[in-house]
């Protein structure tokens, strides 16, 4: 444990509070002054968080911890920390958040104060979640992301059919999360009862062994919330609904951040807390996500609109992530954590892309596109990246993370890996076939000719993303090995279950290691 | 060697020069940028391989790693690159190669509003495929080998204005990718199993590790096949090549004839030790590399699109390759890709510069005569001809020659005969494509035939250095004298192991054999030519007789076996199909409806709970009392 | 003589009933006087200072040691005192929030704020009773009161139809609890509440049949105040009928006052007698929130609607009386403290659209508030999030702490049940932030001008706003105070 | 002595036919009446109980219930009175706006 004095965690937490209050005081009408305030803040924090990476030491252990007592007849503290699963999310967060800043100045328009309050609550609640280390002020910060994105898909969504989206969105994850809430008494309680110590804290917890009756049950509670958030193949539906409604910077967020909660929540709690529950589900929860994998690429096939379409390819690589993880091995794991970060990058980006044009042509129907390459070189250059690293392509971000969760799944249960492995070559068909019905052939109509090229801010939006998406794919070990001992430690507590209990896992090379010469 | 980096780095010097600040150079200085990057390239292959003989031939396996690129748990790849004669060969192909295609597509582009782009995707590519050859472990062979084709299918896409190009370059994306997918699944069994990708370690521990035959090297090897099918245009994922001839035509020479589609040939080579304890692989390997190349030779012989012909010819000539490969011999299909790459290149650079002449055209019927207005392009073509169909002295007969010959020596006799077929349909319809095109009566369009010219120097060069190579590049490698076999000599560290797992005698064999077999190669390229020759210059109704005679077999073969529409009615439609079932019967009705449905459902309950609070007051008062009653039936008995 | 000092001294610790009582007389004797005019300044302004003072005089109750008045009839504990504190909260926001709705609804103003006063009293006295008679007095003190008050304006319809409703039904409860007293007088012979604990407690109940018949009935009657299904069929028709500044009183201060009672009965004597108990209440936390939210599903009116609402959460809170600790009593106090706050915030700003922007309580009348008043769209927003139970507000912490109550007596099932409760709640109260949120149509606007005498809802609504977030986010406090008051 | 079970009986049946007339009949006097009878029912439980224990608490609440009871007819006549403006009735099914 690396107590340090100075606050920076809450620091980064908070600091959007100032900009919420400065915006506050502004009058209605300056609509870019509040725009440039939350721009600022945004980038300031980013800026503040940034000595996180570098002072990050590379141990397992929580860094930056802070501790206060909060309620402490019931054991709650204000305890906040990071380890290397939790670090690369809350600079992704942070990094993102700017970006959206930027991408909405011309699209929002309207009430722009109460958007950029919301989304700077927004900002607190997903760092908050990211960094808590304590399972109440986990669950505050977890369900106090749900009104202000909830208002960001109700008030400045899409007209059609924003209100079924956003209560879809917010019913779904709230009966998710209230699941979640029991099971956190429930590890409450017994924990007390067991140890006598009535407390939340999550460290303590973790020393926590638990009868596997109870690690069953408590596995389902905490990973319906996960489940949901994620989202996971039976509980998808309200994602295509969410994005596609919610106004593009929404869609950034949800799709950068707010679905790498669910996956968050998955390596920090279930994994760690309910080890025996976790290794009994690893093989359903791989199958599910392989179906996601392969289903989410199905769905894809047929979307006519881009948002959609992309919206499901979420579905898809969070099925490579949550893959990854509950492959229970290094490899899978580190995969699956760079492959958040390279969804939040690459996904991310690609709503900035639609969102750029649907500022345009105010439709996202690919029927109504084609032939854009034509009259937007640059837009359809970045869009081409992007489409690449989304897909996987070696030598960008998503390569790395498919790679190592493949390996990591094969490792565990080869036919997992296997069927994964065909989800790529589905990636390949939709997302190329999207970019040539919208980039290739003729201009068919004519409204796109007269459509302009990005222009500066919008270059700016997406250089940063760009600048990431080819570090991670040619040089990923800045980030990896920031992970690297946090993941070691999660695995180990398997590698030690696998032996104590002789588990007679069947793979591949066991079966095939008796042909040795 | 420290700088061997270079090589990649100059090609992708280009490709970032171009891209970024093209917009301050006229066409003239992208070209030479784009070129002078190959050329330097090729400059410091050649360095390289003057420091390479230096090391004594057991040594020349030189490995630098750069930095570690991939490092989760015990699993590290350290990116870097290998240095042998394999990969030097390659080298110097790809480079030089591509750096006559760099000048000749100058001036062979020049009026294309895409000319900056095409150069920014062509160095990308050279710098991919540079990757491709030079990598140290599995997984960087994989980025150059996603990385080709990707450019590959920027470059087929080229023009993505028609949707034929477009839909042909995603085909050739997608069509890889499933030859990936194996590729993927093969690095898995790798990993997996050796615990890291590197090349060395891996052929070191292969041998140790496991004994000849074994499964899971079997698994590995035939997966890593597929990946090389989908590369390199094999039965049963060619059928993206021929429609990758939408692409400029420099790209067909570089790509989809020299480089890229040889790349599975390379990977099968590199992985020569795996494959020699897999012999089951090997015999795979063997039997779909011949039915590739007389499969796609078959279907060459009726095309009447130049290209085409050419795309075909290229998936017959790989499947040469793949044969001798998977007879193991290895530096046979090495020396027949080397060969190919200076004929086929040279073949398409001539098609390039017959529809640069013609105005774009391509279809063989539209020309004719064509040998008297451009000598130059014809004296290469025919320079080429000869060289695929096994001509002696030209190149193509002598690496032909040593696959077949090899394949004989295996005792692989049916494919040893298919190969001759192959061979007799090559010289046919290689004759064929050059009678009708370069001889006979002119067909080409009145108003055409007055601009028909050669090309400027910058298009001639190329073509007359290709053209020589594709003379003497065979010269390298002779039979019966094995210290004349140069090439093989030079290679021989590199597959060494492979050759010492399989037992391979490399003992002389009689060269009455040699001979024999040599001059029956010979006979039957020349009785191809005299088919030709017959069908198309003494006779020219013949073929159209014959076509009408066969007419079932003949649309069979013109429309390709119909393989495309099968693939597509077997697999592209149901898995469309499929996904909008799903999307409607489980998403929408399943998923959605059960969600929805369960909010439905509880507003309906709502609705009737609500009819209960009838506005009666004394219906409450007789609710509230039945309550009572029941509460206390409840506690009191 | 010795016992009018005693009895003397003893007022002490009823000094805020005496407060208010006092300030209600007050108003009727100066109403007699003519020239304090009919507008209500001089009654609300009587009833607020009283009311604020009886909170003060809070402090000094607080000094005392725990001690029983008047010869066992009243008790001044922690427990009175907390639920007394919230009881004279809701009072004064209550009177604040009424200062401009009842003159619109053009109600007798004075005596208004006289009965309001008076019920107010009631209740304080039920709180603090510890002797049946006291507390079936107290009961019917408070409840005569709210019964006119719900008639107060009473040339509507509507207001006269839900006071009838009101009367008949309570009366009728009424009857119920007073039979089950007398069964109980008849088991243990005394009506202490202390010396009926002790028996039970001692096991010298000589008739356990009496007791059992008779806490059925006092069941019936106290569940009839606290909105529990299937007691509950007068809540809609009579929360939508009355003034909604009453409605939200009834919500809140009937509630709490008959849960005090409830507790003192039940959570340490009569739960302890049969295991039934627990089960009973069990089914019935179970289908009265299931029942609140589903009808709170499909209704038009805002008002009924959080009538609904309010039977829900009489359900969460029976999920702690099931759990039957102290933990969960203390959990309960909470509650009731948390729900005042952001009730009567949801009220207070169904009364700024109903009562001072001229409009109905349907939901459609909410359609764009949010955007015509953003600031008090966006206290509704955040007392539906707290009523929803959402962080940071303070009713995420009272539905935890009662949950958590229950996971600790192991009803772990209860509360997987009461969680999708929550979940199906959620949806109306987004219902209402998605009108809040909607664009109205332009003939549904009103002119944005500030609304004259809105002062006063405004002040009543931050101290709502202040209560639940503080409740919300620095709770320790105020839950230390309740888990301390109900560890007798 | 007459048994305590007598007196509880006949208070049970008073209560009972409180009930029924409160259940039962439309007019609201009535059912006013009635429940008055249902009070008046626990009136005698108590004095009843308190003569069998020897204690005298449920007589002196005997004395507060008939206050209470006399208290809440004013109110409910008040109310009654009230509804009759608005009904021209005091029939309690015409008190049926609210509902649903």
């Amino acid at each position: 444990m690396h107590e340090t004095n100075f606050p920076i965690l809450s620091i980064i937490i908070f600091f959007p509070i100032i900009g919420i209050l400065l915006i506050a005081f502004t009058e209605r009408k300056d609509g870019y002054l509040q725009k440039w305030i939350a721009f600022w803040t945004t980038l300031i924090d980013f800026i503040i968080s940034l000595p996180l990476f570098f002072a990050f030491k590379n141990v397992a252990d929580f860094q930056f911890v802070e501790k206060v007592n909060w309620i402490p007849s019931l054991g709650i503290s204000y305890h906040v920390g990071v380890d290397g699963i939790s670090l690369l999310l809350v600079l992704l967060t942070t990094f993102l958040c700017p970006i959206c800043i930027a991408a909405c100045w011309k699209d929002i328009q309207d009430k722009v104060k109460e958007f950029l309050i919301a989304f700077l609550f927004l900002e607190v609640s997903m760092i908050g979640v990211f960094c808590a280390l304590d399972l109440f002020l986990f669950y505050i910060f977890w369900e106090l992301m749900l009104v202000p994105m909830f208002l960001l898909i109700l008030v400045w969504g899409a007209p059609a059919r924003r209100v079924y989206a956003s209560v879809k969105f917010f019913l779904y994850t709230m009966a998710g999360s209230m699941m979640m809430l029991v099971g956190i008494l429930v590890l409450y309680f017994y924990h007390g009862k067991v140890t006598g110590d009535y407390t939340f804290d999550l460290l303590k917890m973790f020393q926590l062994k638990l009868p596997f009756r109870y690690e069953f049950w408590l596995f389902l509670a905490f990973g319906i919330a996960f489940a949901i958030k994620v989202p996971m193949f039976p509980f998808h539906t309200w994602l295509p609904d969410a994005h596609t409604e919610a106004p593009t910077i929404g869609s950034v967020i949800l799709a950068g951040v707010l679905l790498k909660m669910g996956t968050y929540g998955f390596v920090r709690f279930n994994l760690s807390l309910f080890p025996h529950a976790t290794m009994y589900f690893m093989e359903f929860m791989g199958i599910l996500a392989v179906i996601g994998i392969i289903y989410g690429a199905f769905m894809c096939l047929v979307q006519k609109d881009l948002k959609r379409l992309i919206a499901y390819s979420s579905v898809s690589h969070l099925g490579f992530v949550m893959l990854g993880v509950f492959a229970l091995n290094v490899q899978g794991l580190t995969g699956g954590m760079i492959q958040m970060i390279n969804h939040g990058l690459s996904t991310g980006a690609l709503f900035l892309l639609v969102g750029m044009i649907y500022e345009r042509r105010h439709t996202r129907l690919i029927a109504e596109f084609g032939g854009l390459a034509k009259c937007l070189p640059l837009y359809a250059t970045f869009f081409m990246i992007v489409t690449l690293s989304s897909i996987g392509l070696p030598g960008l971000n998503g390569f790395i993370g498919e790679f190592l969760i493949m390996l990591g799944a094969f490792k565990a249960k080869w036919w997992l890996g296997v069927l994964a492995a065909s989800g790529v070559i589905l990636a390949a068909w939709y997302m190329l076939w999207m970019y040539q019905r919208v980039m290739f052939g003729k201009v068919v109509h004519e409204v796109n000719l007269k459509l302009k090229d990005l222009v500066a801010r919008e270059v700016w939006i997406l250089v940063p993303l760009i600048i990431f998406i080819v570090w991670i794919g040619v040089h990923p070990n800045t980030f990896l090995s920031k992970m690297e001992p946090s993941i070691k430690n999660i695995v180990s507590k398997y590698e030690k279950i696998k032996i104590s209990e002789g588990n007679t896992k069947i793979n591949i090379l066991k079966n095939l290691k008796g042909e040795r010469s | 060697m420290k700088y061997v980096w270079l090589i990649v780095f100059f090609p992708f010097l280009g490709f970032l020069i171009n891209g970024f600040l093209s917009k301050f150079f006229n066409k003239k200085v992208v070209a030479f940028i784009a070129a002078s990057a190959i050329g330097l390239a090729f400059l410091c292959g050649l360095v390289t391989l003057v420091k390479l003989l230096a090391y004594p031939p057991e040594a020349r396996s030189i490995e630098i790693t750069f930095y570690s690129w991939i490092k989760a748990g015990g699993f590290n790849i350290e990116a870097g690159f290998l240095i042998d004669p394999l990969t030097m060969v390659m080298v110097l192909v790809v480079s030089g190669v591509s750096f006559l295609i760099h000048i000749y597509a100058g001036e062979y582009m020049e009026e294309d509003p895409g000319y900056v782009r095409f150069f920014v995707y062509l160095n990308l590519f050279v710098s991919m495929m540079l990757t491709l050859v030079m990598a140290n472990n599995f997984l960087l062979m994989f980025v150059g080998w996603e990385g080709v084709g990707l450019c590959s299918y920027l470059l087929i896409g080229f023009w993505f204005e028609k949707d034929s190009a477009s839909n042909a370059g995603k085909k050739a994306f997608i069509v890889n990718r499933i030859g990936d997918f194996g590729f993927l699944i093969a690095m898995f069994i790798i990993a997996t199993t050796f615990h890291t990708l590197n090349f060395k370690v891996v052929f070191e521990k292969a041998p140790q590790m496991f004994q000849v035959g074994s499964g899971l090297i079997t698994a590995a090897t035939l997966l890593l096949f597929v990946g090389a099918t989908g590369k390199s245009a094999q039965i049963p994922l060619y059928v993206w090549l021929p429609d990758a001839m939408e692409g400029p035509t420099p790209v067909s020479a570089l790509i989809h004839a020299a480089t890229m589609v040889t790349a599975g040939v390379y990977m099968m080579a590199r992985c020569s030790v795996l494959y020699a304890l897999a012999p089951f692989s090997l015999g795979v390997v063997a039997v779909i590399g011949c039915l590739t190349a007389v499969y796609a030779a078959s279907m060459a012989l009726v095309q009447v699109d130049m290209k085409r012909v050419l795309a075909y010819s290229t998936i017959s000539q790989i499947g040469y390759m793949v044969l001798g490969c998977g007879v193991g011999a290895f530096a046979a299909g090495i020396f027949h890709l080397m060969t190919h790459a200076f004929f086929k290149a040279l073949l398409f650079l001539c098609a390039g510069s017959v529809s640069h002449a013609l105005a774009g055209e391509l279809d063989i019927r539209k020309m004719g005569n064509l040998h008297k207005k451009m000598p130059i392009t014809h004296i290469t073509f025919l320079s080429a001809t000869l060289a695929i169909s096994g001509i002696i002295p030209f190149a193509g007969f002598f690496s032909k020659d040593e696959v077949l010959f090899e394949t004989f020596m295996s005792h692989h006799n049916v494919l040893y005969i298919l190969g001759l077929i192959g061979a007799l349909m090559t010289a046919f319809y290689m004759f064929r494509l050059y009678f009708i095109a370069f001889r006979g009566e002119s067909h080409v369009e009145p108003e055409l035939e007055k601009h028909i010219h050669e090309p400027s120097w910058r298009m001639a060069l190329p073509l007359c250095v290709l053209g020589v190579l594709s003379l003497i590049g065979g010269w390298i490698q002779l039979p019966f004298f094995h210290n004349l076999k140069i090439l093989g000599g030079f290679l021989s560290p590199v597959f060494h192991h492979a050759h010492e797992i399989s037992k391979m005698e490399e003992a002389s064999v009689s060269v009455w054999l040699e001979g024999a077999l040599m001059t029956l190669s010979l006979i039957v390229a020349g009785l191809g030519i005299l088919i030709a020759y017959k069908f198309y210059i003494k006779n020219p109704e013949l073929p159209k007789r014959l076509g009408e005679k066969f007419a079932g077999l003949y649309k069979l073969l013109f429309n390709k076996y119909y393989v495309d529409e099968i693939y597509q009615m077997v697999v592209v439609k149901p898995l469309y199909n499929l996904s909008e079932i799903l999307s409607i019967a489980v998403d929408q009705a399943v998923i959605d409806g059960s969600v929805n449905g369960t909010g439905r459902s509880l507003m309906g309950v709502g609705g009737v709970l609500r009819r209960t609070t009838t506005g009666y007051v004394q219906f409450y008062g007789l609710v509230m009392f039945l309550g009572a009653v029941i509460l206390l039936l409840w506690n009191l008995f | 003589m010795i016992l009018g000092i005693q009895y003397i001294k003893d007022s002490v610790g009823f000094l805020p009933f005496l407060i208010l009582l006092a300030s209600g007389l007050i108003i009727l004797m100066g109403s007699a006087v003519s020239g304090f005019g009919d507008k209500g300044r001089y009654g609300s302004g009587v009833a607020l200072i009283g009311s604020v003072l009886a909170l003060l005089s809070l402090y000094v109750l607080y000094g005392l040691k725990r001690n029983v008045l008047f010869n066992g009839m009243l008790i001044i504990d922690k427990f009175s005192i907390f639920l007394v504190a919230t009881l004279l909260i809701a009072t004064i926001v209550v009177i604040l929030i009424s200062r401009n709705a009842i003159a619109k609804e053009g109600a007798e103003i004075n005596e208004y704020y006289v009965l309001l006063l008076f019920s107010s009293a009631g209740m304080i006295l039920m709180v603090q009773s510890i002797n049946l008679i006291m507390v079936f007095l107290a009961l019917e003190i408070f409840s005569l009161a709210v019964y006119v008050l719900v008639g107060i304006t009473k040339q509507k319809k509507i207001s006269t139809e839900a006071s009838l409703k009101y009367l008949l039904l309570g009366a009728f409860s009424a009857a119920f609890f007073l039979y089950g007293l007398t069964y109980i007088y008849g088991a243990t012979g005394t009506l202490d509440l202390q010396k009926i604990t002790n028996l039970v407690a001692a096991g010298e109940i000589t008739n356990r049949f009496y007791l059992l018949f008779g806490g059925t009935l006092v069941l019936f009657g106290l569940a009839f105040k606290i909105a529990i299904v299937p007691f509950h069929m007068w809540t809609p028709d009579v929360y939508e009928g009355a003034p909604t500044p009453i409605t939200a009183y009834m919500a809140v201060g009937v509630k709490a006052a008959a849960l005090a009672v409830f507790l003192r009965i039940f959570g340490h004597t009569l739960l302890k007698i049969s295991i039934n108990w627990h089960t009973l209440f069990w089914v019935l936390a179970v289908i009265t929130m299931s029942v609140g939210n589903i009808c709170a599903l499909r209704q038009d009116s805002v008002k009924r609607m959080l009538a609904y609402s309010s039977i829900a959460h009489a359900g969460y809170i029976f999920v702690a009386v099931v759990a039957g600790s102290n933990y969960g009593y203390g959990g309960i106090l909470f509650y009731l403290l948390v729900y005042t706050f952001m009730n009567l915030g949801a009220f207070g700003v169904v009364i700024y659209v109903e009562n001072l922007l001229g409009l109905k309580d349907d939901y459609d009348s909410f359609k764009g508030f949010g955007f015509r008043k953003p600031i008090i769209g966006l206290c509704m927003v955040i007392f539906l999030c707290s009523l929803m139970g959402l962080p940071p507000t303070g009713g995420f912490i009272a539905k935890f702490v009662v949950f958590s109550s229950a996971v600790k007596a192991g009803y772990i099932w209860l509360v997987v049940i009461a969680v999708i409760n929550s979940a199906i709640a959620a949806y109306y109260y987004l219902r209402l932030i998605i009108t809040i949120y909607t664009r109205a149509e332009e003939t549904n606007t009103v002119e944005d001008r500030p609304i004259e005498g809105s002062i006063y809802n405004s002040i009543g609504l931050i101290i709502s706003l202040i209560g639940t977030l503080i409740l919300g986010i620095i709770p320790y406090g105020v839950l230390q105070l309740a888990m301390r008051a109900v560890s007798l | 002595m007459i048994p305590l079970n007598y007196y509880l009986i006949l208070s049970g049946i008073l209560f009972t036919i409180g009930i029924i007339g409160v259940l039962y009949r439309r007019n609201t006097l009535i059912i006013f009446m009635s429940i008055e009878l249902m009070l008046n029912s626990a009136n005698l439980t108590f004095v009843a109980f308190s003569r069998f224990l020897g204690n005298l608490d449920g007589q002196i609440f005997v004395f507060f219930v008939m206050v209470v009871a006399a208290a809440e007819v004013v109110v409910g006549l008040a109310i009654i009175v009230n509804l009759y403006r608005h009904h021209k009735s005091i029939s309690a099914d015409r008190a049926n706006l609210l509902k649903w």
